[in-house]
């Protein structure tokens, strides 16, 4: 799978998971800017580099004054990565697991979002919020979490969920240079799972999303690790001779509603599908533009799937149950297709 | 080491026996489970306590059934030293219905109030929080009933430690603060997190008395429990123990432990609490080798049993998933 | 305004404010149960009972031990709650403000809403979480958010904002009987406006809404202090010939879909209201489900009115243009009425 | 107290008259933004520091122009005593776009950078962690600069106060923490929401130097903070100083102190720190009454300026609500 819009044209690629793609672009963003650091728990090579070993040998090759491991405080993290931000640094803070950010909520919310609206553009927090989250290895209620909702309707702050190596890197390079605070949330199997991604990969733009696969009947708009979950879907549909076409939306916000309802206007038809809580999630606020700007539009309501309203479950079998399947991706479309 | 406490309880014969009963129990267990793990009939992340056996087991034989814990992801020693059904534990850690949580909970998050395990919590510090709110019933419900919170050393730099040890002390809750100072949180070397040469230390900033205990010592341990649960019993308030041990088997199963010293290690495992209480049993008379033998022998068939009951357990229907969110069952 | 159901009866009223009510209702309950308890910053007789007094006289009236000041402390407050709630207990635990919920966001999303669940139903936590917010005052970026959208996207604990003091009292009697964690959202103008509020009011169930005024033309959803604005602009459109029928939600999480759907598919027009930012707002999730639900009924997209994308500003002049006021709905209710 | 200092640094009489005219400058511009509220021309929240001059007074002496603070919703004395400029200050809390925010922050969010203003919170405890962040950059830059966190008494026992002077020991950051312990916080007296009774204490779970100071007496803060402050520019590390000190005008505007002994209240105000010290300096022959006197009539003629200046100025413009959200202005 190309990371490259459908114009752009075919690249060279290699085979790289996402721990290599976000190493390398943390490694050629602190190469070419001595203000770039990285902070957080273990990751520092005397603490092996990160527990997926996504920091490893930063430490060793920019210093341990760069890169900095912490004690597990994540409110001190966030602080001291929004001061160092304010005075000039682009820190790169990892919270180590999503469900984590909830110690955080303060100094991510009501200050690095909120301090240069407060201060009328006088303070700056140039700062990127690293963390990690997804279900699918039986870490139960309290590590696998998606929560990109919360931080989507906070004024202030980008929400960037990748799927790709390839995006996870150019999204990082791209937020470590942006003048405001970015979280961004990676998906556990992304990093492990090798993917042809573009050699030399270079920023991509925050706030565009990705046409993935170009098709007619119906628009599907995802992110991050469920995007695999629905290329299967969409593998068993053209087989059944429907024509998907498919939007990775990589930034959550602000979301490229151009591009989604582009989509949605040529094919009539829309599924948002996210691994995140179905109530109140990120699909409702796609769904409700999507209702208003094509209006009598649309041949049937945009659908959305999204995990059931209970904590993630531990036992493999009802995590299965939990997390959206290819079947019910399947069966929704057809159901919006009335087929 | 803060302070040194005045006069020392000490276990006679017969709790003696009861703690390393109850060590032997979490060493068993621990093996079984990481045997189960590399055969690959459990998948779940598992964070082995091996070598800080001795902590909960000197606790626990100074708990009553319904004093309580609260306790973290490497916790299943403290509720095994609690005298935990093995049963409903391993099912749960097999995902399976008939599991103490019905197999939603999982290792991180067992509980089971019947023996007081209230709370297993995968967020480093929040077991003390939670922890306040039972001492604060006991208060309520006018019971000489105790709390045990257990901890990392890691977790005594998050913010929760802090308001948790604040509030049960200008409270006087009957909680008892214990730090598992394994050294170690995850790969970070405990000086390089920590500020304070001893965690234990940090009690004077609560008013609260606080001790370093050796924690691979049985007898250290009772001695500063004892004290701890006295003072709690009375109505005078928590306190803060630091029991100083080492981990066997790295932060998580599959740990490569690339960040320690080797030596450090091999030092540890050579001094490990296990063999050398079973051996001071011996000299002192407490028990001879044929009956701890059996002792071992006995513990060994009951997690056996444990597991071949998980196994045959069934797993939960996808209906879980509307259960136990409310009270209330939700609606298909 | 009387905040029965349009079924029930006319029933006598007294003019009483938020905080008699809430006062009121705390009172009532300790006095019916002993189970019932209250903890938070300043709340007993000593430190003022409670920074607005809504908790004054209930610490002499039962005692400290069951009504309790705490140390600045949200974490140790959360988790006190949660723990004595877990012993059987009834807590209400205060959060003074709903921007101080950022510290104790583990303790209500980690643990209290999930507790129940990861345990298989062993364990129950019977909290009611009591926190105030709402613009108006020139508080500013830190003190007057509105982020139910956060809590209703997390499984495991209801969303309540009750608008009228018969309201609050009705539905705190209920969400302190209440096996779950329910967090009641007060807005701090309905603090202290006096309305006229039933006698001896009674428990109101959660996950009811309220028909406040009965129309034909259009429907508008939205609740807490917003309610107020709403009213203004109605009296503006009833007198320029517009029926519009007003539903104050007061639940948020769960909703009362059946209610404003049914009033919406009657009227074809629904406008969702609220306080909130309109990004992943509330209004997403209502306006998402009328447009699957309704699809092809509604005469015009589902409209929603919210905060804009920034913080909440000091100045009383930037703070009005921030807040949603009578004329925006007034003219998004003749936009969706194309009159 | 916690640890004595030893070696007493003492401000010459220039430094002792300039930490005068700060206390003045504070105290005139709080008199009169109380003024200006009752007579209705200001709304806002205003939460007065009358009574706590001499802390940031003698502290700010000590500290250069780009040397930092970061303070709370009642910190307007410490952005006074920065020396602050009081056109923009005031034009902020009267909401005009000159204001030093464009009138979008207000009084709890004032921030200066100019003057080393750099965060104003109404969180309580928040305005710690982002100061190590400050000193994180002093030490990557090769700086001496310092930065001071100011908090109350309260915020002491919130968790981002334990992360944070833990983390700043642990990494040695030139930070200075500074707790204004005025003995309440909103109505909550100290000993009832804190287990110790110094504060300064807690230095020694951290591993740092920890002081109880009387923030009350210009040159005990004075000697105080130039230890702190050597210390923490000699790349030695954070410094604890209580300061203890009492608040005249209650929590907020309005409040009516019914949670405090009237006698308490009475004993405090009558121990007021600045005429004392106004005596002091006279008495010492450092200034004469018609000097000092002359002083405070050029500030208060400074305020009356600002007051004027900010009444002056227009109100933003309601495209402000789409302006510093982001760097990029969102488009309309
Ligand atoms: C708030 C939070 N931050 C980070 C983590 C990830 N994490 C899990 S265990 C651990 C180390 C804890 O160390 P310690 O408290 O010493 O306990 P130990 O594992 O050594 O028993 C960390 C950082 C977490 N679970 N919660
Ligand atoms: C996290 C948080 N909780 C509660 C509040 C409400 N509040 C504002 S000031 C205050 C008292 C703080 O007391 P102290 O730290 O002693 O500072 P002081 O006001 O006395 O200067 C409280 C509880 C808040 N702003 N932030
Ligand atoms: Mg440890
Ligand atoms: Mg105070």
């Amino acid at each position: 799978m190309s990371t490259d819009t459908l114009e752009a044209p075919v690249v060279e690629t290699v085979k790289m998971n996402g721990l290599q793609a976000i190493n390398a672009a943390l490694s050629e963003a602190m190469e070419a800017d001595p203000k770039v650091l990285v902070l957080g728990e273990d990751i520092a090579d005397n603490e092996g580099g990160g527990v997926c070993g996504v920091t490893r040998g930063l430490s060793t090759k920019f210093g341990t004054s760069r890169v900095r491991s912490t004690p597990i405080s994540e409110q001190a993290i966030m602080g001291a990565a929004i001061g160092v931000a304010m005075a000039g640094y682009k820190p790169v803070a990892e919270i180590m697991l999503m469900n984590f950010t909830t110690v955080a909520m303060d100094m991510i919310v009501n200050h690095a979002a909120k301090l240069r609206f407060m201060s009328g553009g006088q303070s700056q927090v140039p700062l990127v919020i690293r963390t990690m989250t997804g279900g699918g290895n039986q870490t139960a209620g309290q590590h696998a979490d998606f929560y990109e909702a919360w931080f989507a309707h906070t004024a202030g702050i980008k929400v960037v969920i990748p799927w790709t190596p390839g995006d996870m890197k150019g999204l990082y390079l791209s937020a470590i240079q942006d003048p405001d605070p970015v979280i961004i949330i990676e998906s556990v199997k992304t990093l492990f799972v090798p993917m042809d991604t573009p050699v030399n990969q270079g920023p991509i733009p925050l706030g565009k999303a990705n046409v993935v696969v170009p098709g007619s009947d119906i628009t599907i708009v995802s992110y991050g690790q469920m995007m695999f979950t629905v290329m299967q879907a969409v593998e068993e549909l053209t087989a059944a001779g429907v024509s998907v076409e498919v939007v990775d939306l990589r930034t959550i916000s602000p979301w490229d509603k151009e591009t989604v309802l582009a989509s949605a206007e040529k094919t009539g038809r829309l599924l948002v599908v996210h691994e995140a809580g179905r109530n109140f999630g990120p699909g409702a606020e796609i769904a409700a533009t999507a209702q208003e700007v094509l209006f009598g539009k649309l041949k049937a309501p945009v659908g959305r799937l999204g995990a059931p309203y209970c904590a993630v479950p531990f036992a493999k079998k009802l995590e299965d149950a939990y997390l959206v399947q290819p079947p019910e991706i399947v069966a929704e479309v057809k159901r919006l297709m009335a087929i | 080491m803060s302070e040194t406490l005045q006069n020392r309880a000490s276990p006679d014969a017969a709790t003696q026996l009861d703690i390393y009963r109850r060590m032997i129990r979490i060493e068993r267990n621990d093996d079984l489970t990481r045997q189960q793990i590399r055969r690959g009939r459990i998948t779940a992340p598992y964070y082995s306590a091996r070598g800080q056996e001795c902590i909960p087991s000197a606790i626990s034989v100074l708990l009553n059934n319904d004093d309580k814990i609260c306790t973290i992801y490497r916790g299943i020693h403290d509720m095994v030293a609690k005298d935990m059904p093995l049963r409903p534990l391993w099912a749960e850690i097999c995902g399976r219905v008939d599991g103490t949580c019905k197999g939603k909970g999982g290792p991180m998050h067992l509980t089971h109030p019947e023996t007081g395990v209230m709370v297993t919590t995968g967020i480093v510090g929040s077991s003390m929080p939670i922890a306040n709110g039972f001492g604060w019933a006991a208060l309520l419900d006018g019971t000489k009933q105790v709390t045990v919170a257990y901890f990392g050393d890691g977790a005594s730099n998050i913010g929760a430690f802090h308001e948790a040890l604040n509030l049960a002390s200008v409270w006087k809750l009957p909680v008892i603060f214990v730090c598992q100072n394994n050294g170690f949180a995850e790969h970070t070397r405990y000086e390089n997190g920590t500020s304070v040469d001893f965690i234990a230390k940090r009690a004077a900033g609560y008013g609260m008395p606080g001790y370093t205990v050796d924690g691979n010592d049985p007898l250290d341990v009772y001695a500063h429990a004892h004290a701890a649960i006295e003072r709690a019993r009375a109505g005078e308030g928590p306190t803060l123990l630091e029991c100083k041990t080492f981990r066997f088997m790295g932060h998580v199963f599959g740990d490569n432990d690339a960040y320690m010293a080797k030596e450090e290690k091999a030092a540890a495992i050579e001094a490990d609490p296990l063999p050398r209480f079973r051996q001071k049993l011996i000299d002192d008379g407490v028990a001879s080798a044929e009956e701890l033998d059996a002792l071992t022998a006995r513990i060994e068939a009951e997690v056996n049993d444990a597991i071949d009951y998980a196994m045959a357990c069934e797993f939960p229907s996808d209906d879980e998933l509307r259960r136990d969110v409310f009270a209330e069952e939700i609606p298909a």
